[in-house]
């Protein structure tokens, strides 16, 4: 980013191998759209860290030449936590699931945005477990028939962003990979904003979710842009937060400027702890003051 | 009520017998929590370290935050010592409880100081006499109260300024120790001084006779720190370069959390409170792939939490280091005691099979360098580390003398840039140790994914499009075998267990960490008290087990006890794993209270009396 | 590329080279994902069931949705078999990557039908002629988009229309089983009948003289059923009376909750996804305590979460039942392969020492009744039970005749009101043999609060103000051995291996769960071809392990090999840990792949040539 | 409560053993409070079940003479969702600290509100780790210097309201130690209410937590119902629940109606599964059906 004038390569962080994702999954959109928005945002594959769980979704960091975690179901956040605070100048992106983010994964999901951890959160929300063959999610609607469910799922799903909102996230956001357009400007945003910015990004499974498809989508989303929201207003957001079904609003639902914690924290604020020297000596902390503690 | 007794006082573990000057002095003091007992114990520990003795501390504690019961120990002496020991030479009781405890803990000749406003002695009268038990009667709420009537722990100070005078030693360093204590706080010093005063006085006024004869110390003052086994642990790691710690807390892991939050910005390392352990650790496996040196810490139920990732550390080689303070399990069990039950559960943590260390520290001096060598195999063999430690360990502390604090820092393989050996990177290039080359983000063309599924050279999965095709056959057998190539190496540099006392004894006891000390002094005492000889193997690297250091000592081995906490017989059943050997007798106590010189003797004599009685 | 062969063609295994009647054939589809095998594969198994062959299927998928390469086996036999065997009579290649991997499976004289649209035949050509191997070449695409343009999955049915043809048995079965599977959806039965309809037409056109003749079938049509390991499991489970149960996804569990899910309502069982294995057992033991059967079912990752309330589960001897169905670790490992590498994890599962039991399935068959087992057990000695099971039994799928449904329950001792034997109740009354009663909310004069604490008979916490306290020190001790005396009286109930074959055979093959039908059938082969005599033990009750049961088999055992399919030698360990025993030799495959009669085969023909090349 | 003029017993549900609990302690005033509301209301020890995780908090059950699960640190709802799936004739009450709750067991926090089990759920929030001895909880406030946090609590801390609305509680209230009273009132309306009930309980902790004391709080709390709160209305409780520090609304923030999950399950909805008859038999389920899935 230093040479203002560097020419772009915009496939600079898509990677050889061929995503093994079924032709038409909602995921190829945010790939294309989050590879495309690194490169030009001027970032590089080598300072660049994309951490995800397990899942159709979470193979993400296999399909890019970026540094990556393909960490446990569920654990991607506390991972990109580790991460960036001791490395507060790589980009950490974390993706994933709504299976990994919001069901395994919720209480991470809870902490890692109070906290204001500096990492972007993308989850592929297509509303059903897809690496497990069709599984109801915490996201499944209502009544939908899954594998699992044959009178149809009879617990409410989350609400991500209300969830995000409550949870006290400074970015909330909702994508849709049928719109990758708008998709790539969220996450370019997202990656401008320091703290926990987190988008919602609706992404058709067109193999086992056969309710929210692509055509499903179409005919409910709506630009927040379009409609005067004020995403400096939480609880305008949180009632926006509210419509499903009918209307789905797409879009950035509240941002909010804080601090992030590794600009908080005792150590990272002042240093990156990774290039630091190791030990009592190399840190120049005398023996005396070490031992005088404990006299 | 019978009363269980699960130690002895052998007259060989002190001299008080023999001469007129006690070698050896253990104060307990028992009230309830909230009684400020831990703080005093350390208060008089640093006072006695300041004085040049050498010194150990035992908290009795439970988990309650206000009333039950708990205790503070604290031993001293002028001759090196390695364990607390169960009996007392002096008590002092604020509550009724701590005499319904720990009379039985009591010496002949010995003191007890109890607080007559809420102590009623009656009931005691007649075992005291008979045991030649002296009490000290005081008032002790009274007394505080006139000094300020809201700080009822004014007691605590007045009962050591008893203390003090009784034993004629020198008050100034009981007075510098609360002052570098209080700091600038002057009232709060103020009242403790008066109470001090009132201790004496009251002492002096009362019993004028009451006199304790201990041998000078034999240490330069102020040369050693009290210190405790978790401290020890997080100064070996700061030592070692600790960037990142995220912890959850736990007893007895906790105070690891607490010194090190507190040092944090100072020693350069993230402290992190984790929301629970599993993100505890998989914050350290985020660090650690980022390229710092990681710990964390806890105990049983968060280092099961921990299962998973701890597999995931192990298949991806990602080097942490992890302190399991074991206490009481299963499950809850009993959070303030110890026990060494967590050895196998270690060593089989997580399903499948991944490589992992284990290595068990046998007193708080071995812990510091134990936890180097923790950080140093973590990094070298890349796989993750654990340091066993115990509720006894953890939270025990002991006056230790300085010492170096700058270590080898051993990164092991890193790939910073292209080299004839490594022209172009792989994370997991197949070589003949089977250790491959790390290297970090940040690093140009070294670029990969970490993966928890079975992966070739360059981290690719095989989980995927690639599973069950021909290649994969033979990458999943290289791969395994690699990581535990890494074992056998590793095998090699594990300490074996280490003998003291002579060589062909007739009796050989055989302990793993933190019971060694207690060990030790009990062989001691044996071998003086006894026509028969003992001796004690000691082991502190437990996994991979070293056995070909043990087999030469098999021979030597006439009648053996292993001696450990737990029920299944652990470490017994790992030795006997690789080598077939068995001991002749096994000691597993199961009550729940730390092993002391006089319950190892105990148990031992019981089980020879037993023995003979067949 | 040098081909890797991890198991051979055996003659004696079939009999194809001796009679022009097949005894038993073997046919494999092989694909990309998404191509629908798994289907198509379980409609030729009740097709072939429904004409009274003996059917097995295996199941070769990678965790991939679409593309990559998967493939599906179906073997059937008119003699009683049980095990699936790589080589194949039989194969459609529906892409080339199919013949790259299969081909080397290929027996003589077998055939290979392709989908002439996109597998090029060329470069195979040699090796096709030289091997003997006749090629059937359909342009499936073509055929398949002139029924239907969108439905490529009609390729199937067009190859298994051929497949029937060329085997010269009756079409109308498979009509049969379309027609049950379509149930009213007439327009894609009509579409399959046409693919059937093409693929015989087809062939007689192109293959005039293609024909291969198998022995009639031998039972009685529709009788028996096909099921997997995992639905055999449920059933178990149903007829054993689960009330709940709570499971999270994961490959290869999850179709114990798909299968159950679906059933949930008529099989009076509430079944709920829970949010993560944290969550799905310790909903168990919510319900468990409440009073009803719970089942909960996992693989490795899974597994792991649960480790800290399997723990809890041993100490408040909550009974409980979990199916870990094993695939190849650690960690995320390879989900679609299977491994026998959990026992020792689950042996040791959770911090401390708690009662568990561990039962480990040889076949489906036995699926049932060890799931009926477990349950009981788990009642009647108030612990966790886990169920081995691994991804080859679990997803495999075999004919069975049908059974008894109506089981024995024995849901142990449990409270409802004052009796004599136990007029007040106490939840962990000390009993001769361990076992106190239970009761359920809802009874009334038995309320009690479960905890994870060590405990008194009252279930009162010793971890609070009791903690340390000599009355503890005794109950922990009784406690404990309570505990633990229940694992002996189970360890009586553990039934011990069983033999297959001559009593004082040469060799003595050991192996344990879903391998035992594979190495059966090698033993049958050896058997025949060797001079030498050949016999198996196989284990399915793991833990407690009772060795006493094994013992009188040692002093017959000639040359012994062990088989399992992990890298440590788990159940080696075990029996060794127990008797000192060890086998003269072990094999343990790593490649990833199901063991199958001829590669275990090769691996014992391997071994003993190495032998006496040394 | 079939016989309606039974004599109330208020002690009914006190236990014998005496609470380890400080002198002061918030938790007290909750434990009076549900006492007495459980015996109010009719229920029996026998036919209550009260579920808590790990804490000073959640030694709770046994002060009671109800039964009771003293389950795992964080996992009291799991439990809970078992027991009541199983046996809805159960009143069944969770209890638990912040620690346990917002920290450990946030996720399930989050999914037994989605899911509408119906239990209540009361947290005695005081803002602090009590029984490890006072480090910080995920609720301390900023600033706040405990144990762990030298310089003072450096993440946002989780907003329980927020959260729980975020998550779709159907009940969602705030109750405070010092004002019993008060509390009981909440109480008894959770109890009242089908679905899941929760209550953030102010409850001070007077040994660890010398910043959030009884004066703190009855400084700033006021009642929702004196300032004419509409509880159905979700987005002004989500505007309420943003309210902390000079002022801290009490009573119930929202609650609606809706069927809770053991009205929906497709077996718990018709039946007891306790008392159902076990096995295909008793069941009278025929052979040939189960069979012939599998032919
Ligand atoms: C601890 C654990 N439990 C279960 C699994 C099995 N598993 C793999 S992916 C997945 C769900 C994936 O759903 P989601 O996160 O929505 O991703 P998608 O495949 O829909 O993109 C599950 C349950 C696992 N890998 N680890
Ligand atoms: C898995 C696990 N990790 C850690 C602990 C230790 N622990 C016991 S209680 C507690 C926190 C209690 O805080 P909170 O829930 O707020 O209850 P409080 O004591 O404040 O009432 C912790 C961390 C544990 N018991 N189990
Ligand atoms: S199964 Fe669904 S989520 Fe997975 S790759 Fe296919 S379309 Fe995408
Ligand atoms: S420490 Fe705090 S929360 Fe625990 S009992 Fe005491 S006052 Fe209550
Ligand atoms: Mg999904
Ligand atoms: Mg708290």
């Amino acid at each position: 980013m230093t040479e203002t004038k560097k020419k772009i390569n915009i496939k600079l962080f898509k990677g050889s191998v061929k995503p093994n994702w079924c032709p038409g999954c909602g995921d190829y959109g945010l790939l294309s759209a989050t590879t495309k928005v690194l490169a030009q945002m001027g970032y590089e594959p080598h300072n660049t860290l994309i951490i995800s769980g397990i899942g159709c979704s979470s193979s993400f960091p296999h399909w890019t030449t970026a540094y990556g975690i393909h960490m446990l179901h569920g654990r991607a956040l506390p991972a990109a936590m580790g991460a960036k605070m001791v490395n507060p100048s790589l980009n950490v992106v974390v993706v994933g699931g709504d299976g990994d983010g919001y069901g395994i994964g919720a209480g991470h999901f809870i902490h890692a945005a109070r906290r204001n951890l500096d990492v972007t959160y993308l989850v592929m929300n297509n509303q059903i477990y897809g690496l497990t063959l069709g599984q109801s999610s915490p996201s499944s609607q209502i009544g939908h028939i899954t594998l699992t469910t044959p009178e149809g799922v009879d617990e409410r799903p989350i609400n991500p962003i209300a969830l995000a909102l409550g949870a006290g996230a400074s970015f909330v956001a909702r994508g849709f990979t049928g719109d990758t357009k708008h998709l790539a400007g969220l996450v370019q945003q997202a990656f401008e904003h320091t703290g926990f910015s987190f988008i919602d990004v609706l992404s058709p499974c067109v193999t086992f979710n056969k309710l929210n498809t692509y055509d499903w989508f179409r005919e409910r989303v709506y630009k927040l842009d379009d409609e005067n929201h004020d995403s400096t207003d939480i609880g305008q957001a949180f009632v926006r937060g509210q419509e499903w079904g009918e209307r789905i609003p797409l879009g950035i639902y509240y941002q909010s400027k804080m601090f992030a914690l590794h600009q908080t924290d005792p150590t990272s604020r002042d240093r990156i702890p990774i290039n630091e020297p190791l030990g009592f000596k190399k840190q120049n902390i005398s023996y005396e003051s070490v031992f005088n503690d404990f006299k | 009520m019978t009363i269980r007794v699960i130690w002895i006082t052998l007259t060989y573990l002190s001299d008080d017998t023999k001469s007129s000057s006690l070698i050896r002095y253990a104060i307990r003091i028992g009230g309830v929590a909230g009684d400020g007992l831990q703080s005093t114990g350390s208060l008089l520990q640093k006072y006695f370290n300041r004085l040049g003795y050498y010194v150990v501390g035992h908290p009795g504690t439970q988990s309650t935050i206000r009333g039950g019961h708990v205790w503070q120990h604290v031993e001293i002496s002028s001759q090196e010592i390695f364990s607390f020991d169960r009996p007392l030479n002096f008590l002092i009781a604020l509550s009724e409880e701590t005499l319904e405890v720990h009379l039985r803990d009591m010496k002949e000749n010995s003191y007890v100081l109890i607080n007559a406003d809420k102590v009623k002695i009656e009931k005691f009268h007649q075992e005291l006499i008979q045991r030649k038990i002296k009490v000290l009667s005081f008032p002790l709420s009274k007394l505080s109260r006139e000094i300020d009537v809201k700080r009822a722990v004014l007691a605590n100070t007045i009962a050591i300024g008893a203390l003090i005078t009784l034993l004629g030693i020198p008050m100034e360093g009981y007075i510098d120790t609360l002052r570098k204590r209080f700091g600038g706080r002057e009232k709060l010093l103020d009242m403790n001084l008066k109470a001090l005063d009132l201790g004496k006085t009251y002492l002096r006024e009362n019993y004028l006779d009451a006199f304790v004869s201990v041998t000078p110390a034999t240490l330069e003052g102020m040369k050693a720190i009290v210190i405790s086994g978790n401290e020890m642990i997080a100064l070996g790691a700061t030592a070692s370069g600790l960037k990142f710690l995220a912890q959850y807390p736990i007893t007895p892991a906790s105070s690891i959390l607490t010194y090190l939050s507190n040092k944090a910005s100072r020693y350069g390392i993230v402290v992190r409170q984790a929301e629970d352990e599993l993100a505890a650790i998989t914050m350290c496996i985020g660090a650690a792939y980022t390229g710092v040196r990681v710990m964390t810490a806890s105990s049983g139920p968060g280092i099961s939490l921990m299962s998973e990732a701890f597999g995931y550390a192990g298949m991806t080689e990602t080097p942490i280091v992890i302190v399991d303070s074991m206490r009481a399990g299963p499950s809850t069990g009993i959070p303030t005691k110890m026990e060494q039950a967590d050895l196998y559960s270690i060593m089989f943590m997580s399903h499948g099979e991944a490589p992992r260390a284990i290595l068990a520290p046998r007193s708080i001096k071995e812990a510091f360098d134990v936890t180097v060598k923790a950080f140093n195999i973590a990094d070298k063999y890349q796989l993750p580390v654990v340091i066993l430690s115990d509720f006894a360990l953890s939270e025990q502390t002991a006056s230790i003398d300085e010492f170096e604090l700058d270590v080898e820092i051993n990164r092991g393989k890193i790939w910073t840039k292209a080299t004839d050996e490594h022209p172009k990177y792989k994370r997991y290039e197949l070589t003949e140790d089977g250790i491959s080359p790390r290297a970090f983000p940040g690093t140009k063309d070294a670029e990969y994914i970490l993966v928890g599924a079975e992966h070739d050279e360059d981290s690719h999965s095989l989980s995927g499009n690639r599973a069950g095709l021909p290649e994969s056959w033979d990458l999943r057998e290289k791969m395994f075998k690699k990581r535990f190539r890494k074992m056998e190496l590793l095998r090699d540099e594990m300490d074996g267990p280490e003998l003291y006392g002579v060589k062909n004894a007739d009796y050989t006891v055989l302990c793993w960490g933190s019971t060694q000390g207690a060990v030790r002094e009990a062989i001691d005492g044996l071998n003086q008290e006894n026509s028969t000889s003992w001796n004690m193997l000691s082991f502190v690297d437990l996994f991979p087990f070293p056995f070909e250091k043990f087999l030469p000592f098999i021979k030597n081995i006439k009648t053996s006890i292993m001696f450990e906490v737990n029920y299944t017989g652990q470490l017994e059943n790992l030795i006997h794993h690789h080598t077939d050997w068995k001991p002749t007798h096994s000691i597993r106590p199961l009550h729940g209270e730390t092993p002391t010189p006089s319950s190892i003797t105990l148990e031992i004599t019981e089980l020879l009396n037993q023995e003979e009685n067949q």
